[in-house]
């Protein structure tokens, strides 16, 4: 795989008009920072967790900040096909950190404590589960979100009539897109005159596991692979918050507004490796968003050192007595895998059926409304 | 009388009027077709999906979490095998996010052998489909089941596998299993809701005004009492095991026949109730007979209700070899014939108590 | 999808040279014609004896005879990784012709005789297997024949220590392509430093059954997903045996030469609709290849009408006779199924332990050598 | 003594330079990784994949009929659920062919849990394995198995599954039951064939002079002898088995374990001899308890020794539930465990006659 993505921002397809245009207001980037920062913060506390032997495994997104703090400040967030449907991958931290999740749920599932929100002690950290917010359940399969995220692009493009502005997005590695699951994405998403407002997204470290993309994938970008279904895409480098957040605000426009879809694939970084199987430890040669942004941010005289460092020292503090709570929390009891095998109601039904055509009647039967 | 492939369509059509259905799709579902078995023709939401068995299965929850109500259709289950782990997926999402999400989906498929449809259209799907938790699974082998039991499997909150026999679609309800509201002439509801050969841009389905009847999932049926033999069945093997019932009392054999009807969840009650009666149970289906469903309801059988076995109970089930061969042959020394099945029930009831 | 492809002859990648040049010789000619015809016959033969019941079922080729005639006659034929591997589906009627296999064991496979060569009566008509011609065993899941493709391209890459001249085969229709099987191919097959000599063949009708792939499809051409991953491609008139023998050729000799993958898609005809199931009734408003052709070849007094009506008759008459012996010939036990479960000795190391590294213990141990 | 990770690339490297693999691969297969669990450092033949399971098992199923010798990996079983229908079309070339082609490949995977794997690290294969016909399945229970099992599965001309217990992985060889050739000194031998930690590029394996050793496909082993129960089991259950098998022996039961190791085919012969003696049974493996391999082989066995048990025959399995979580509990509550093995066995000793 080409190797000067660092100098790429968009590729020849990429629309619509020029990057240069619209810098950020001081306030968005505070606030990039500071979700950037406590996702990192965060991720850190998680590794060293799973170092201390709080928690059996360790996945998630350091490295990937500058994007999903991007992705998450402009998400449509909300329930039903009249927000944004999100079929997240493990890497999603700084996503829901932007979104607002509570980094105190994301330890208790990094405990798998019974407490945990999002799977109840079942499922690994950083796979979420929030349907107040759309966020389908994350799950480990490489690459499976891509093919559930067209029907969810379908209830949003019926929502409302037509009228609705809610959109899917769908997140991935670049090595994952190897199997045949990304094609079927590409080929639902596109079909003619059913075009549907679908963001995919493929953030591009450049490795899977152990495993070099390059050394795999011919393709120049990837995003080159929408081309032939007539899918506009844009090649950016994700490492740096300025320009993800504008590409990825003009892709989400451009999605909304035309309800077609679109591929973005960020370059991004993987600070700690693969995983907590490979030893989570920290990797100094790739870019490091969050430090290349605080030197912009100290630069250009919007924060001091010592104000970042204060910030930084106060979340890691917070996090650390939070996580220590965490610990007492109790685990599941055994019996509870009998649990949830079966809804007992439309839980899906509740916000929907009223874009839907016809009531619901498993919701009502089941007495849900 | 309504056929069964009659009774799907009936169904559906039901579904997308009365019970939010809002697709029904796969490949070759929607217009000119409407399935490769008519099951789909005159939907109102019926459409045609690409060539994709993953695209279809991912869509369908896809649609599911977004609030609709789909009903899929894999053409053959001979061709679901590339996405068990979606389907495994989706039996999944409720419980690994400790019920934040349900995914109310039908996926709807045609099984088993008897059209001599070769390797590759002759597959059973009863016993890979009930190794995957969080579905419930059902199988008609009637129209008014197969009506009833969509019914509910649409009604759902959770994903439903409805696994139509291809050897039962044309095959018609007997003169008590009416679909209710359906016209007494057959040929005039053929007339209403068959599409014509050639041309039909122009075609509209004129439905007949067809009431709710909702086969409550997890019940069976039993199809015919009797006193010496058990057989627990379902499907296409139901009308074999009546047969075979038949021949069997010749001899004085008197068999009841019991038609499980959902192998997710199952009426145990049902098997149990008969196997205390008659103490002798035969399980019968035509998927292969290693790993088998029946194997699973033999050993639970035995498990609880050893000591009330008056006879070793016994599975028959398809051969364990790679397809089921295209000459008639082959395809009958495949699956489980009338005469074999036949044979099964006099051994069985010759054991004394 | 597009629908000018009639006009449309190369796309812009179709490498090298133009099209123009090099005319057939009157014998290829020739033979190009009696092979399509005697395909013709078969089928027509073939579709006769389901409707009289001799035979639960068929598909077939009928419409792809200009593409497939030329195929079979260019394949490199033979037993092993020195030869070229064919993955086939159920349309190749025409390239097996070509090769010179007996059209009466076609009939034997289409009425499921115990002397069926391919299968034993197991498998539908055109569910070809020859190993002795590596002919793989055609089976009717659709598009796995390109996962499989890859493996024996790596077989003949390294044949004879990578001065084999073998190439990979694979066919497939247009709505196929949208498994993620088509696109596994193309990745594998474009691995940098590790392409493939593999030529997939697209053979394009533009349907699926009874869907409309330019419904489905949002490709100007199927052959456009190739660009991504560095493939060079063609998209052809396959209804015309000089362009397809022609392109079909200069495809072949660069992959046979440059080791790498090529994607020919070609538009084709479907003239007796999908298969039996669909009535396999003839389909009046398609192109007919060979009566094209054979208005050429009396155009330019290559073969006389009388000439051309005399051959059809004579294989027509052929055919008819050895149906009735096919009809004669036994049917398979039911015990029969309980064969070939399991293979006693290794049938595939035969002609290849010499070129894989290392002796085939299992063919010797099975005392297969 | 090796442990079964490292028997495994012993048995690769033989497989490498005396018996014609041309081909280990699969996703970080190759170097620098040699494999999540290790299994393939070293190799000559080892290299990396795309993300794609589906083109890794076509590819091998390929490679095969080109007349190479691929060993094939899936990272974790739990994403083999997108192949099955290859893992099937493998299974069925020599059958739909009549003989005419076959596939000889190795399809290795690390299955099951005990690694807080979560979800997806967890799953059992061998009751989807046992439902593919056409192919050999083998699980291995310690290093020396892993080994000679290995060995046997490379010569064979068919397709064949090695299913690792990832549970096992690091478990080593008893006393006697080391890899002919393979050095005394655990140290040396790890020195010899385990990469070093970080930089790997000039690092060699150091092979050891290890002997042929086959363990014949379809031969169990008797891991313990006893009189009064029997427990067919494979994989990681047997260690469990054995230490169940202690506990009920300090209240005087003798249980015999029985190690299949083989899965398909399967020593039925041992069973039987071993069940005779009994007359008590009890089948355990980790796979989900509906449509599982162990009730075909209850099954099986009430229909021909139905007279000779003195108990109603048992199975132990995995809860019959979407996933296993990650919570310690959770597992434990998922799968077999040692109290309850010993319970069971007790329960079976205590019917009389
Ligand atoms: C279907 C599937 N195959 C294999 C794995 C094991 N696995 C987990 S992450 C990973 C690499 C993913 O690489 P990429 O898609 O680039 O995402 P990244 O981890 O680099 O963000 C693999 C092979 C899996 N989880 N799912
Ligand atoms: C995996 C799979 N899904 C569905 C089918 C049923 N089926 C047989 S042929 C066909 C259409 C194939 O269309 P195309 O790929 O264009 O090839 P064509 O028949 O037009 O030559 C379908 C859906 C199948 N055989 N395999
Ligand atoms: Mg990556
Ligand atoms: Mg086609």
């Amino acid at each position: 795989m080409h190797q000067g993505f660092r100098n790429v921002t968009t590729s020849p397809s990429r629309e619509p008009g020029p990057v240069e245009e619209g810098a950020l207001s001081t306030e968005l980037l505070l606030r990039l920072h500071d979700v950037m920062l406590r996702s990192r913060c965060l991720e850190e506390r998680l590794i060293r967790m799973n170092k201390q032997g709080d928690g059996f495994f360790w996945v998630g997104g350091p490295g990937e900040e500058a994007l999903n703090a991007s992705l998450g400040l402009l998400i449509h967030k909300g329930q039903g096909p009249l927000y944004d449907y999100l079929h997240f991958h493990y890497r999603s931290t700084a996503t829901l950190a932007a979104m607002g999740a509570d980094p105190v749920d994301v330890m208790r599932q990094m405990k798998n404590t019974a407490t945990d929100p999002f799977s109840a002690g079942r499922n690994f950290v950083n796979h979420y589960s929030m349907r107040r917010w759309n966020v389908v359940p994350v799950s480990s399969p490489i690459e499976v979100q891509f093919t559930m995220a067209p029907g969810t692009a379908m209830a949003n493009k019926r929502a409302n009539g037509g009228a609705g502005r809610g959109i899917t997005i769908v997140t991935g590695g670049d090595a994952g897109t190897a199997e045949g699951d990304f094609a079927t994405c590409l080929q639902w998403c596109a079909r003619p005159g059913q075009e549907l407002p679908c963001l995919m997204i493929v953030e591009n470290n450049r490795w899977g596991i152990s495993t070099l993309t390059e050394g795999q994938h011919a393709e120049r970008h990837i995003a080159d692979r929408c081309k032939a279904f007539g899918i506009k895409s844009a090649v950016i480098d994700g490492n740096d918050p300025e320009i993800a957040y504008r590409e990825v605000k003009r892709a989400m426009d451009y999605v909304r507004s035309e309800r077609r879809p679109f591929l973005l694939e960020a370059m991004v970084s993987r600070l700690y490796g693969h995983s907590s199987a490979s030893g989570a430890n920290f990797v100094p040669d790739e870019v490091d968003c969050l430090v290349a942004f605080e030197k912009k941010l100290e630069d250009r005289k919007i924060l001091t050192r010592q104000a970042m460092d204060e910030l930084r020292a106060r979340y890691t503090e917070q996090l650390l007595e939070a996580s220590k709570r965490v610990r007492e929390e109790p685990q599941p009891r055994g019996e509870a895998i009998w649990e949830h095998v079966f809804a007992e109601t439309n839980l899906v039904g509740e916000t929907a059926h009223e874009e839907s055509n016809g009531a619901d009647p498993g919701g009502v039967r089941n007495g849900s409304h | 009388m309504a056929t069964v492939v009659q009774a799907v369509r009936l169904a559906l059509h039901v579904g997308e009027e009365r019970l939010g259905v809002t697709d029904v799709f796969g490949q070759d579902v929607g217009p000119p077709l409407g399935g490769v078995f008519t099951q789909t023709q005159g939907l109102r939401t019926a459409w045609n999906s690409p060539l994709d068995e993953r695209g279809i299965v991912g869509t369908a929850i896809g649609l599911a979490l977004g609030g609709q109500r789909p009903v899929a259709e894999i053409q053959f289950c001979d061709y679901a095998f590339n996405s068990i782990d979606l389907l495994k997926l989706a039996g999944g999402i409720c419980w690994s996010s400790a019920g934040d999400w349900n995914c109310p989906m039908v996926l709807m498929t045609p099984v088993g052998s008897g059209i001599r449809g070769s390797i590759y259209h002759s597959h059973s799907f009863d016993a890979q489909a009930t190794r995957i938790p969080g579905w419930k699974i059902v199988m008609p082998s009637n129209p008014l089941d197969a009506y009833g039991l969509l019914l509910s499997a649409i009604a759902d909150p959770n994903p439903v596998m409805f696994l139509v026999p291809k050897a039962l679609m044309r095959a018609k309800a007997g003169p008590n299993e009416r679909i209710p509201g359906e016209p007494d002439d057959d040929r005039a509801l053929s007339r209403m809701i068959d599409a014509p050969l050639g041309d039909r841009s122009r075609w509209r389905a004129d439905w007949p005004r067809v009431e709710d009847y909702f086969v409550p999932l997890g019940k069976a049926r039993i199809c015919r009492e009797g006193r010496h033999v058990t057989v627990v069945t379902y499907g296409r093997m139901v009308p074999v095991a009546m047969t075979a019932a038949e021949q069997a009392a010749t001899t004085g054999v008197e068999t009841e026949v019991i038609d499980l009807r959902s192998l997710a969840p199952y009426d145990w009650d049902a098997i149990v109730t008969s196997v205390r009666k008659t103490n002798r149970v035969l399980f019968l289906n035509e998927d292969t007979d290693v790993t088998n469903f029946g194997e699973h309801l033999l050993r639970r059988t035995v498990e609880e209700l050893f000591y009330e076995l008056h006879a070793p109970p016994r599975l028959l089930a398809g051969a364990h070899v790679p397809g089921i061969g295209l000459a008639d042959s082959l395809e009958r020394a495949s699956v489980p014939q009338v005469e074999k099945v036949a044979q099964s029930l006099r051994d069985l009831a010759g054991h004394a108590a």
